[in-house]
């Protein structure tokens, strides 16, 4: 674990990081809300400190990026602001900004499409929907009482015991991290990229005309599988003049320095080619998932809450003999 | 006689079943009628192509593949003794649904469809040839039992039906265990070249029998205990056997008559069966110990049966008291012993079932079997009383009638022990009980007079006693022409394998024979000389009832 | 070829930057078990489906970060099914949510305990 | 195994071998069972139940029965010399398991024919067919189902019988003794409405059944060892031990032999009525007279004398079975001699006189006087079935009136001189008048103690009981039949109105109490009673009183006929498995007992009595006690000068001279009323702790046997209860759960990587 971080850094930083998320928590007296943030924003800073210093470590020469830190201080530091916010309106727009963040580190991760996606979908489309349910599920304030804070949101349940439960669990996970990722590679990369510019002749050829690496009647070659002919280590692709079926004068090219294969165009490239069937369920989930809250949705018949306990008795206090 | 007789025989019963349950509740009833008689022309039919004098093969053994993946096949067959209970399934069927005539009025179709499916599980239970085949009916036996007693019992039935259902279900789960370690260890520490079918993973109860003989000691000994406490549960043995009396006592008539009559038989038909030819060695090493509890049970249940106020318990207990000689004549291992415990099957069934019938008739019409209400039904129902005092005689064991011939070979079968009381005589059958232990079991006929003719002479004889406030019911106050048509063939059967046993013997011994044979051939240190000395020349490398 | 390149042929332009899969890792724990926390505490219904998308966001990050150790897409193709699910959920759970609010005027989850054995 | 060879079955001229029988033997037993099933059928058909006709169907069927035993006797007589004849009506059980001997069992419905069947069954079928008739009138208020319902357990009575008596194997002879049991169980719960003759009938099975375990044992114990139960190939293998028995090596006999007989003898003594299991006879006086006669008396009694008889072979090679025969019968009767001097209810008197008489023919069985025995049993069934038949009638007339305190002078009343004579003459048979058929009989066995070492005291103490015996026959007749006519009908006497009511009890003895207290009742003289007139039998119970009388009489005749041969009777039981023993063999008989007394008492001296053969001076002897006897009678309770005989006081029904003697003998006499307390004894002793058990059985079998499995019920269901909190339905908590779960797997996890 030593060389990952310090294992006091992490369990302290978790710690102090617990403490504050328990003492953030709404509570009907106090809740020290700013102190928990700070624990937490420290505790925090303590564990990703203890990583950064062991990395540099090993890599002195680069930079760890600071966008890295903000995005990790905002995403979580808005999550604990969903968990802690005695509103639900306001829980939820500050869970949009914990998916802001997040696709923040997406991009870093270089998973442009992903980070768009996320934001469209999630902040856009899901958490709208949860507001308009928070609104629509929303008793209408009272006359007297304007600032209609429903019992159930002002006090937090257990909350010693949840982040004591949750921080344990923390402390799990990073110690399984912190040991897992030990004995990998810092930088990741043990597998051989996919020849994936095979899949993708036109745009192969469009670079090689806009480079003017070949001649205009030249083609790429397409092989029976009907993939351009790239190398391996796509460097070279195999050019040719078509003629009847057929190509004559083939060689080799090298590829522009610059083609690479897009964030977007590889993504789909996983997506469709290896994991159809994938797709296909996702698909029935969705219309399982319509169908579901259409039903659930409609209005239905009425049924006396009393009459329906009694129904529910006989079923329920059966004894087993 | 072909395979597909026997699974016709399986299946006419289950297609009426399907037929009541499509068909309008006010035909339900003539449909089961015609369902179970038809059964009866099926199995006769089929009876034609039997070859008597072959009783203790396999016959019309074969079946289909099931799942050849996972080794099973839909394989049936049947010996001699296979076929008599098979028989009293498909007779007590018509039986059963004629006597329910007025007792279920209520959920009719549910009834007679359960009625039909247990008919169906049971006749598979005797017919199976393949351990899975066998085990899935045996079990499938408790759910329209459990059904007839929950829905159609008395006042305690969900108890009683909970506690039928576990209890049974609990023992045979033991008893398969059992059952799939002989699997394992045929698949796994058999070499191929021990016979043909062993090292292979196959459910063929015949290949397994090879298999259990050739366990050790000790093996044998788990194994039989885990068969003994499954199979025990179903006969019921002394300690297992607190269910039954509940589940009779709750059970409708056709209930307790099927449970009585077949469904206890399952319990001694897996002994003779399972118990007796895959744990040869073990058996007759404990044979004590079974036997001992088969005569607390005797002694036990007949004493216990004398201090019952309900009439219906009375015959509950006295079923427990009974089978005990049953299991008596099958640990006997020996000829007489194993033909008085598979006549006994018969017998038992029979008078027991009758027994619960006339009971049965009884409760529809004062709707109550408490003996301290119920009294001197002799001078208001004699036709009832006379066929009451005759199946009490029956379930006595009175000579003349089917229970004795049954009861004596039994302890016959006991008596006979070459550890018995020095042995110069002629008594040459090998044996694995003594004197003693007949002695002891006998006292159980006596204890068997006590409680019936107590019985007896409460609800038949005395005073004329009714419950307050009794009604008449639509039922005429003696037996209608329908309740004498039920009881009459029974009663007729009773007398005749009473006066003349002598067909069902003679299939009954070949395969029985055999069984004891194989027995005693498979003991540690048993040699082909050793099986001389018992009588028969040739060593026995077949198992009991194997081949076509 | 430079591992700018290599990274590039792969789809991944940009370097990892002095960061490690742990800080991704944990930055995912952390946002995860936020998220239990939350559900453990909140009372309210809708909170409660919040934290739940709070997991699913923290499982999110930890398979992009994977997908960018390994340099291949799978993690992220898996992210895809993973907002498909959430959004799934939060249809249905939010349609429940509608529902149960209609019977009885509350969001709270306290208010719904006919399961106790 | 001891070399027993099947060649033993060749030897001629052995009374075991057998040689066909002529078909019809076998109608001998079935026609009564074809009665049985007609009078079945009468019942059936509403418009001749009513009727007479299944008496008819049985007298007729028992008649040919009869008819055909004659025949049987005329035809087979020579040919029993030189073995039995084996009719065999159908194979029964017939199973083999192997093919040694021994592992075969037979047991055919097969009909053994020799002398000692014979004898057996001549007077079962004769008496039969006579009691039938008896009953035909005796039973004609009971018209209808109850008539039917008679009838068909009398023929199956039969029919049993004849089973027992003729089946060729032990497995049959069982079937027989069961189902006598089973008639007997029936008949005497004829009047199934009093509970006291339901008690009776169940008493009398339940005993019986104890002796049937024995006699199962017995049978079971033969065939292992002899590996046979069929007469005709047992007996053979018998023979080799009586042989070693002869050659002095009682040692060669293996114990198993010798413990058959003793299984066999409890049978006996279940049936017979023996010690300790005679208490159900008295009890089945319950049952109508005619059935008291028959079965009680004359017939089904003697099944465990013929038991024995024909088993001989087996108890002659035991030690302990003959001794104990003996005992036993000289102590029944002894005790059952001592009860009925002291009741009051003529027919219970009749019934301990039959115990007593049955010990008797015991204790001659066991002094190897075989014909002694069946001579006994011979004329018992005559003298006896008249006595019964004679109270019977009493009965019947004075409305179920059986306290012999309360009837007097019946002899001279208008159409009773009949029943009077009979029961002289049956009286004068019981107590071994000189000359009739009785004193012959009970002489053979008195004198026959004397013959066989180690028995002179039984001899005396039957002695004694003979002078008992003597007693109270004479007490009977002498306060009922003469004397002041006086008479109070008995309890029935209402229901003399309505025949045929089913609720009519006819055959009630006295009202419970009144038999036992030791006052005699209040006299109330009987024109008290102006609408009760005691009718006197009609014609067919005094055809058949007068019948039996004279046959009783006439059977003395028997002793006579053959004298070489020991009578007709002795010529009889020559003639069959019961030989071996019979007197005047030339080879004098010997058993194993005897055989070791001899060893121990090296003198053999040729036994005497009072200095004399014993045959010839037992004569004497017991017609000078039986005289005492009557004579004692005739002072204490015979009328005053009743035939000459001064000695008579008795000038009232219910006062004699004995009545003053009985407070000075202190309790005896009560506790003889009492029967000794045996029954009481009994309750206590094995009834009612069984009864405690069976209690506490049913407890324990509710609370531990089923506790037990309630209690592993019980524990899931608990362990569910407790468990089942966690689900309270809170989501909260299961996610707390799920989340608590969750860090201690990964924590298991992390321990068992790291």
């Amino acid at each position: 674990m030593g060389e990952i971080i310090h294992p006091f850094l992490l369990y302290a930083g978790i710690a102090v990081g617990g403490i504050g998320v328990a003492a953030s928590l709404p509570r009907r007296r106090v809740s020290p809300q700013l102190l928990g943030g700070l624990l937490g924003a420290i505790g925090l800073g303590m564990v990703l400190l203890g990583f950064t210093l062991r990395a540099a470590d090993r890599t002195p020469d680069q930079m760890p990026s600071i966008y890295f830190y903000v995005f990790a201080l905002i995403a979580l530091g808005a999550g604990l602001r969903v968990i802690t916010n005695r509103r639900p309106v306001y829980a939820a727009l500050y869970f949009i900004l914990t998916i802001l963040a997040s696709a923040g580190m997406y991009i870093l991760l270089s998973a442009t499409f992903m980070a768009f996606a996320l934001i469209i979908v999630y902040a856009g489309a899901i958490l709208i929907t949860y507001l308009f349910v928070i609104m629509l599920a929303t008793q209408a304030p009272s006359e007297e009482e304007t600032d209609s804070l429903t019992p159930y949101d002002a006090e937090a349940r257990e909350p010693f015991f949840a982040a004591a439960t949750g921080f344990a669990l923390l402390a799990v996970l990073s110690t399984m991290v912190v040991s897992g990722v030990r004995g990998l590679p810092r930088d990741g990369i043990a597998t051989p990229p996919a020849n994936e510019l095979a899949s993708l002749p036109r745009r192969v050829e469009r670079a090689l005309r806009a480079a003017g690496t070949i001649e205009p009647e030249e083609q790429l070659v397409i092989g029976s599988s009907g993939l351009a002919l790239v190398d391996a280590q796509a460097r070279t692709a195999r050019v040719g003049i078509p003629a009847d079926g057929s190509f004559t004068s083939i060689r080799d090219v090298g590829l522009p320095e610059d083609l690479a294969v897009r964030n977007v165009e590889s993504l789909a490239f996983d997506f469709l080619n290896r994991h159809p069937g994938t797709i296909e369920i996702a698909g029935v989930i969705l219309l399982m998932a319509m169908l579901g809250a259409v039903v659930l949705s409609r209005r239905q018949v009425e049924l006396d809450e009393e009459l329906k306990r009694q129904q529910a008795r006989p079923l329920g206090s059966e004894e087993m003999a | 006689m072909s395979p597909i007789a026997l699974l016709s025989l399986m299946f006419v019963p289950a297609a009426s079943a399907v037929a009541v349950a499509a068909a309008p509740a006010k035909l339900a009833r003539h449909i089961a009628l015609v369902g179970t008689l038809f059964a009866i022309v099926v199995g006769l039919v089929a009876l034609g192509d039997y070859d008597w004098s072959r009783p203790g093969a396999m016959q019309a053994s074969g079946g289909f593949e099931w799942l050849p993946e996972l080794g099973l096949r839909l394989s049936v067959g049947i010996d001699s003794i296979a076929l008599l209970l098979i028989g009293l399934t498909l007779l007590l069927g018509p039986i059963c649904v004629v006597a329910s005539r007025t007792a279920i009025t209520e959920r009719v179709k549910t009834y007679y469809a359960w009625l039909l499916v247990l008919q169906a599980a049971m006749t598979g239970v005797f017919a199976a040839r393949d351990l899975v085949l066998f085990y899935i009916c045996f079990e499938f036996t408790l759910i329209p039992m459990f059904i007839l007693i929950s829905l159609y019992g008395s006042t305690n039935r969900k108890h009683a039906a909970t506690k039928f259902f576990l209890y049974t279900f609990t023992g045979s789960i033991i008893a398969l265990a059992g059952l799939l370690y002989v699997v394992w260890f045929n698949a796994t520490k058999l070499l191929p070249t021990a016979f043909a079918g062993a090292g292979t993973w196959t459910l063929d109860i015949g290949v397994l029998t090879h298999a259990g003989a050739s366990m050790s000691l000790s093996e044998q000994s788990w194994v039989l205990a885990a068969m003994m406490l499954g199979f025990g549960v179903k006969v019921p043995l002394f300690p297992v056997h607190t269910w039954l009396p509940l589940a009779h006592t709750e059970a409708p008539t056709a209930g307790s008559v099927i449970l009585a009559g077949v469904l206890l038989k399952l319990g001694t038909y897996g002994i003779y069966r399972f118990v007796l030819p895959m744990t040869p060695a073990a058996l007759v090493e404990h044979a004590h110990l079974i036997a001992v509890l088969a005569i607390i049970g005797i002694i036990y249940a007949g004493l216990i049966c004398w201090v019952q106020r309900d009439v219906k318990k009375l015959v509950a207990y006295s079923s427990v008291s009974h089978l005990g000689f049953c299991v008596l004549g099958l640990v006997a291992v020996n000829g007489p012993g194993l033909s008085g415990s598979v006549l006994y099957m018969i017998n038992h069934g029979l008078s027991t079932g009758a027994l619960f019938l006339l009971i049965g008739m009884v409760y529809e019409r004062y709707h109550t079997r408490d003996m301290d209400e119920l009294g001197g039904l002799a001078s208001k129902m004699p036709i009832w009383s006379t066929f009451m005092v005759f199946f009490v005689m029956a379930s006595v064991g009175l000579p003349g009638l089917n229970g004795f011939v049954s009861e004596f070979l039994c302890l016959l079968g006991a008596f006979q022990s070459p550890s018995g009381l020095g042995r110069e005589g002629l008594g040459a059958t090998p044996g694995t009980l003594g004197p003693w232990f007949a002695g002891f079991a006998g006292t159980g006929m006596i204890v068997a007079a006590i409680y019936l003719l107590y019985m007896t002479g409460r609800v038949v004889f005395g005073q004329l006693k009714e419950p307050r406030g009794h009604h008449a019911g639509p039922l005429p106050t003696d037996l209608t022409v329908r309740e004498i048509a039920v009881l009459s063939p029974i009663a007729v059967l009773c007398v005749l394998l009473g006066l003349y046993p002598k067909p069902v013997l003679d299939v009954v011994a070949e395969p029985v024979a055999a069984q004891a044979q194989w027995v005693w051939d498979h003991q540690p240190g048993a040699t082909p000389a050793h099986a001389e000395s018992h009588g028969v020349a040739a060593p026995n490398d077949e198992p009991p009832g194997e081949g076509e | 070829m430079s591992e700018l390149v290599l990274l590039a042929q792969s789809g991944f332009p940009a370097p990892m930057g002095g960061l490690t899969l742990a800080h991704y890792l944990f930055v995912s724990a952390a946002m995860f078990v936020l998220g239990v926390i939350g559900f453990l505490t909140r009372r309210n219904l809708i909170i409660m489906f919040l934290c739940t998308e709070m997991m699913f966001q923290a499982a999110g990050l930890a398979l992009i970060a994977f997908s960018r150790f390994w340099l291949n897409q799978t993690g992220q193709t898996f992210v895809i099914f993973v907002i498909t699910i959430a959004a799934a959920e939060a249809a249905l759970a939010l349609a429940l949510v509608v529902l149960l609010f209609r019977k009885r005027e509350s969001l709270s989850a306290d208010e719904w305990s006919e399961m106790s054995g | 195994m001891t070399g027993l060879t099947p060649v033993i079955l060749a030897s001629t001229g052995s009374p075991a071998a057998t040689h066909q029988g002529a078909w019809w033997m076998a109608l001998i037993p079935f026609l009564p069972l074809l009665s049985c099933v007609l009078c079945g059928l009468v019942a059936c058909v509403r418009p001749i139940r009513s009727t007479k006709l299944p008496a008819w169907i049985t007298v007729v069927s028992l008649g040919v029965s009869f008819a055909l035993m004659l025949a049987t006797y005329g035809q087979q007589r020579e040919g029993w010399a030189s073995g039995a004849s084996v009719t065999t009506a159908w194979e029964w059980i017939h199973l083999s398991w192997g093919h040694e001997p021994g592992q075969t069992l037979i047991a055919n419905f097969g009909f053994y024919m020799d002398g000692l069947s014979g004898l057996w069954m001549l007077f079962v079928t004769g008496l039969g067919t006579l009691i039938a008739l008896y009953a035909s009138e005796y039973m004609a208020h009971d018209k209808g189902l109850g008539y039917c319902r008679f009838f068909a357990a009398f023929s199956l009575f039969v029919f049993s019988m004849a089973c027992l008596v003729m089946g060729d194997n032990l497995i049959l002879l069982y079937l027989g003794w069961e189902g006598v049991g089973l008639c007997s169980y029936l008949l005497i719960g004829y009047f199934y409405k009093k509970p006291s003759a339901v008690a009776a009938a169940k008493k009398a099975f339940i005993m019986n059944r104890i002796g049937d375990l024995g006699l199962a044992l017995g049978v079971m114990l033969t065939f292992f060892h002899f590996g046979t139960v069929q007469y005709a190939e047992l007996f053979p293998l018998v023979q080799p031990h009586i042989d070693s028995l002869k050659a002095g090596r009682v040692e060669d006999i293996p114990l198993l032999v010798q413990a058959i007989p003793v299984l066999l003898m409890i049978g006996a003594f279940g049936k017979s009525a023996q010690l300790p299991l005679y208490v159900w006879l008295p009890d089945a006086m319950e049952g109508p007279t005619p059935v008291s006669a028959l079965i009680h008396a004359a017939t089904m009694v003697t099944a465990g004398v013929y038991l024995i008889a024909r088993t001989m072979p087996l108890f002659l090679v035991s030690e302990w079975a003959l001794p104990v025969v003996a005992w036993v019968g000289a102590l029944t009767a002894l005790l059952a001699a001592t009860i009925g001097m002291a009741q009051f209810d003529i027919k219970r008197i009749m019934a301990y006189s039959t115990v007593s008489q049955l010990g008797y023919m015991f204790a001659g069985l066991a002094f190897l006087s075989s014909t002694g025995a069946a001579f006994h049993v011979f004329t018992h069934a005559f003298f006896k079935a008249t006595l019964f038949l004679c109270c019977g009638a009493v009965m019947h007339g004075f409305a179920g009136q059986l306290d012999l305190r309360r009837l007097s002078g019946v002899m001279f009343m208008r159409g009773w001189l009949i029943v009077g004579v009979a029961m002289l003459v049956g009286c004068l048979n019981l107590s071994g008048f000189p000359f009739t058929a009785g004193f012959f009989s009970k002489d053979m066995i008195l004198a026959e103690a004397f013959v066989t070492p180690g028995y002179q005291l039984l001899g005396w103490i039957l002695i004694l009981t003979a002078g008992l015996t003597a007693y109270y026959t004479f007490r009977v007749f002498f306060r009922v039949f003469v004397g002041p006519r006086l008479f109070e009908p008995g309890d029935e006497v209402h229901a003399d109105d309505d025949h045929g009511h089913a609720d009519h009890a006819h055959d009630g003895h006295a009202p419970a109490g009144d038999g036992h207290s030791a006052e005699p009742p209040t006299p109330q003289p009987h024109d008290a009673d102006h609408s009760f007139h005691p009718h006197p039998p009609g014609w067919a119970i005094n055809t058949v009183l007068a019948l039996l009388a004279v046959l009783s009489l006439a059977a003395a005749g028997a002793y006579f006929i053959e004298q070489d041969r020991h009578g007709w009777v002795g010529s009889m039981v020559h003639d069959s498995t019961a030989a071996q023993v019979s007197i005047g063999e030339g080879e004098h008989a010997v058993h194993a007992a005897a055989f070791r007394h001899d060893l121990t008492h090296e003198e053999h001296a040729h036994a005497t009595l009072l200095g004399m053969n014993p045959h010839d001076v037992m004569y004497f002897v017991s017609a000078i006690v039986g005289v005492i006897g009557i004579l004692i009678a005739a002072a204490l309770h015979g009328p005053k000068g009743i035939g000459g005989l001064m000695i008579g006081s008795r000038t009232e029904a219910a006062r004699s001279r004995a009545d003053e003697l009985l407070p000075r003998l202190g309790p005896i006499p009560r506790w003889a009323q009492h029967k000794w307390f045996v029954d009481e004894f009994y309750e206590f002793l094995i009834r009612r702790p069984l009864y405690v058990a069976s209690c506490i059985f049913h407890l324990i079998d509710a609370l531990l046997v089923d506790g037990l499995v309630n209690l592993f019920g019980w524990l899931p269901r608990r362990m569910g209860k407790s468990a089942r909190r966690a689900q309270s339905g809170v989501l909260h908590q299961y996610a707390g759960q799920m989340a608590g779960g969750l860090v201690i797997v990964l924590f298991i996890v992390l321990l068992l990587t790291a």
